[in-house]
């Protein structure tokens, strides 16, 4: 590997943070919230909310259990450690159900390649039946994302791979409201995927020429609210490991 | 009537070309060793069944054991990437794939559990999955609706890998159950690896506890530390330098023998009929 | 954030017209409590959905509280035989049935709690019970097979009897569980009644032996003795001498007052906020 | 209540006697059995049969338990008391499931009507839109009955009320193998329901007379094994408070 420079580190430590408080925002007070197997940044996102503004928010996780309240964060999402605290432990089929009842309000989801029309492809990159790349697949996420009443994609490189014109396979649709990213959040229109608002410092255009479908730019588009100190001193706090880092090619804990 | 088997015999016990579900999800309380048993002895052509699988799913893919995955994701997660083996089985067309959403294989094994061909499963309209993997659909009689049917998933073997069982085959899971109770319904046979073997009035002193009844069980290994390098909560965390050295190593079919052989001695170390308290 | 509330609270939660589940079987950890509450409180047109029930559906047709009964088992077992009241009602046409078997019951509040409109079950092709409550069959789509589905059964309120519950709205059974775990899931509202108020604590130590998550609980009744005179294992055993009494009483509407009176105090003594241990 | 005489009273205990070693003699070693609600007598029977030649079946039973070793024998068929010494506790759609996928050898129901095709009726007496009686509904039966391998109906009444030309409504049918009653066995043959032996002291005559449908009384009809020594007096050890005469109406522990 090569080694990074100490600015691309603070890069990257930035970007996660501010995706972190950006994911938290998402999350309102009293909402059920689930969040799935590789999901390091929504599960710090989640503590965060729940320290901050939406403390009454019921967590269903996929290790099984039910608003837990962990020692601390592990870098698994799936690490039963996760479970400490909880009063309830559900099986799987427990929590998939409570989504096709209509009974979560908000998901966190990954995305390899996401389109302007807001679909998601977590399967194949080139031909299905012949595939250049064999992706993870969806997960849950293939029947939630029609299920849950709202959801926020992140995606920790913001590319033309990752936002294409048209994607290879739809895993998944629906109900998407956001996108974050390093750079910007983009929010589902009736037009389709746009620019809500940009991280500081990083320009319209630059996030424009790194997304694959058009973007409009007409209106003015907003800086997204740096984190606060609060944000910022609650996150080290519940995440003091920097589970929220393990995300970032640049900072990865466990080299391979 | 003890069920008490060696991990040789249960391995023994699948047959080529058969489906297979091993239980846990991800790199949670997954029945590792059971899987890399199934490579030592050279068992073709599986069929495996999976909600979300990693370690076990790309061991066997790297062995040339598996002919098709039905699962909803294959990968570990980002500490690790995706799972290569199982990549280069799909890439190269050898392994075929039936792309599921996690709750389609619930959904799957579902009707094998209820006795039905198949079951409904709500969402899906705007995925490709049911048009890719051939899901079909049927209306529902009293609103005309469309509804996607997921046709019966029967493993021939569920094994799973749990905290504490008995050797009439009672089995009691820590944590997060996952699919593993629904596995044991919808599969032809179960086969439990177990952490430690107790005396059944450990499952009679709390019987709500029980997840699996032993009548549902054709077989049981006591195999500690049987999930490693998968965590099995709350006796062992993954053990994420194995995990690495596995991944490290995958490309080679010498690397494969190397790490079955490595871990060739705790997988068999076996205390047999040794029972806990 | 306590959701702990009176029974006469908790009863008016209820609106005439509603769809109600009853938890428990036949004479075992019934809400039995809830329903003379209901009886009470001259509630009218209930739909009235279980398994198998007895004393709690033949004292709500008693009290002519039920337009209609979905149900596999309506009666007292052999002891005391059939209900009466439910029988009356019935045969007087003041009472709608819809005929089920427990396992069409158990496929209707699948549906609900699967997110579907209907839910397929097997069997039921030498029955008329199918084509008298209007269930209709659906062709699986790869066996070309008919299936009867259930429609959707989705209670405005399932009402659950549990040992240990918190404020919070976590609740455990000890014993069999029935269908109240499925009822939970499948009811727009869950209420408790409970024999004891616990910390959360008393969950956080066995997560795994939580039956109901408090989130899915809108009300809890602190309610010792909720059950009698059914029985709520270990607690209690089915009074027998109350039920006789009750049957004997039920043939006239002053006598069914006097039972409601009668049982009056104990229904309504829940020592609130108590907490146990 | 009229008071019974002595001989009343002796020949009911003797007919519940002969009933539970017939219904226990269904069961085969190592077989899966269920019993439901109401069901005295064919609980003593399994019992009965686990003591004697089936110690290796399974008994689930609607209560929810797995083949549990109650202290004493409750009267309702449903007690949570009959749970003790169970291994696991199952719920009842549990139950239900392994009968769907055919995983339940046998099966003891009741029947209020039973004709000559095996079909029962535990519904309407009448007119099921106008009943003139409503009966209990059948519980698990109507599913069940087509699930379990073998079906063995008991009933503690032999009259034309009974067993009739044509039920007035078909709650359930199919897998049926034997009725047992206080006079007589009856088989499912080809040809429908027919004698297979009646119980010592019972002619085959009376048996006829009492049965609202034909029966082919060409062939020579065996009398029933009696209770051997050993059934008597397990079934003494196993029921001391003659849990098994409960059914009937001369011996009814609690009157009315």
């Amino acid at each position: 590997m090569t080694l990074k420079t100490e600015s691309e580190i603070q890069a990257a430590r930035d970007a996660a943070d501010q995706m972190a408080v950006c994911l938290a925002r998402e999350l309102r007070e009293g909402e059920r919230v689930f969040h799935g197997v590789n999901s390091p940044l929504p599960m710090v996102a989640i503590f965060l909310a729940k320290k901050l503004h939406a403390p009454g928010s019921v967590l269903i996780e996929v290790a099984g259990s039910v608003d837990p309240r962990p020692e601390r964060l592990p870098f698994s999402t799936n690490d039963p450690a996760l479970c400490q605290g909880a009063a309830a432990i559900f099986s799987n089929a427990d929590a998939y159900d409570l989504f096709a009842r209509g009974g979560v309000d908000l998901m966190y989801l990954g995305g390899a390649q996401i389109d302007k029309a807001g679909r998601v492809n977590m399967s194949y990159i080139g031909e299905p039946s012949a595939p250049k790349v064999r992706l993870p697949g969806g997960g849950g996420g293939s029947v939630i994302m029609e299920q849950a009443r709202r959801i926020v994609i992140w995606r920790v490189v913001h590319d033309r791979r990752t936002f294409v014109e048209k994607v290879d396979f739809v895993t998944q649709s629906g109900n998407l409201a956001r996108v974050v990213t390093p750079l910007a959040v983009m929010e589902m229109r009736d037009e389709g995927l746009e620019l809500g608002s940009v991280h500081p410092g990083v320009s319209v255009e630059e996030v424009a020429g790194r997304t694959g479908f058009p973007l409009d730019l007409g209106a003015e588009i907003p800086v997204t609210i740096p984190p606060t100190g609060d944000e910022l001193s609650a996150l080290a706090e519940i995440d003091p490991e920097g589970v929220r880092y393990s995300e970032f090619a640049a900072l990865r804990r466990v080299e391979r | 009537m003890s069920k008490l088997i060696s991990l040789s015999e249960a391995g023994g016990l699948v047959r080529d070309g058969q489906m297979i579900a091993l239980g846990g999800n991800s790199l949670s309380r997954t029945p590792s060793a059971f899987a890399r048993e199934l490579a030592r002895q050279g068992r073709r052509n599986l069929i495996m069944i999976k909600t979300a699988g990693a370690y076990e799913i790309d061991l066997l893919c790297a062995a040339g054991a598996v002919a098709e995955v039905r699962a909803g994701y294959i990968g570990y997660e980002n500490l690790f990437g995706m799972a290569p083996s199982y990549r280069r089985g799909v890439e190269s067309g050898e392994i075929r794939v039936v792309e599921h959403a996690c709750y389609s294989v619930i959904a799957g094994l579902r009707a094998s559990a209820y006795g039905l061909p198949s079951q409904p499963v709500s969402g899906f309209d705007g995925s490709d999955t049911p048009a890719s993997s051939g899901f079909l659909q049927a209306e529902d009689p009293y609103t005309g609706k469309s509804v996607y049917m997921i046709p019966k998933i029967r493993p021939d073997w569920a094994v799973v890998h749990v905290q504490h069982a008995d050797a009439a085959g009672n089995a009691r899971i820590d944590g997060g159950p996952f699919e593993d109770v629904l596995l044991s319904r919808a599969s032809e046979g179960v086969i439990l690896t177990a952490e430690r073997i107790v005396e059944t009035k450990f499952f009679e002193d709390k019987p709500e506890r029980t997840n699996i009844p032993g009548f549902m069980v054709d077989a049981v290994v006591h195999l500690p530390g049987g999930a490693a390098p998968a965590s099995c909560y709350p006796l062992y965390d993954t053990d994420e330098e194995a995990v690495a050295a596995f991944l490290g190593a995958a490309d080679s079919p010498e690397s494969l023998q190397d790490h079955l052989r490595e871990w060739e001695v705790s997988d068999h170390r076996a205390p047999e009929a040794e029972i806990s308290e």
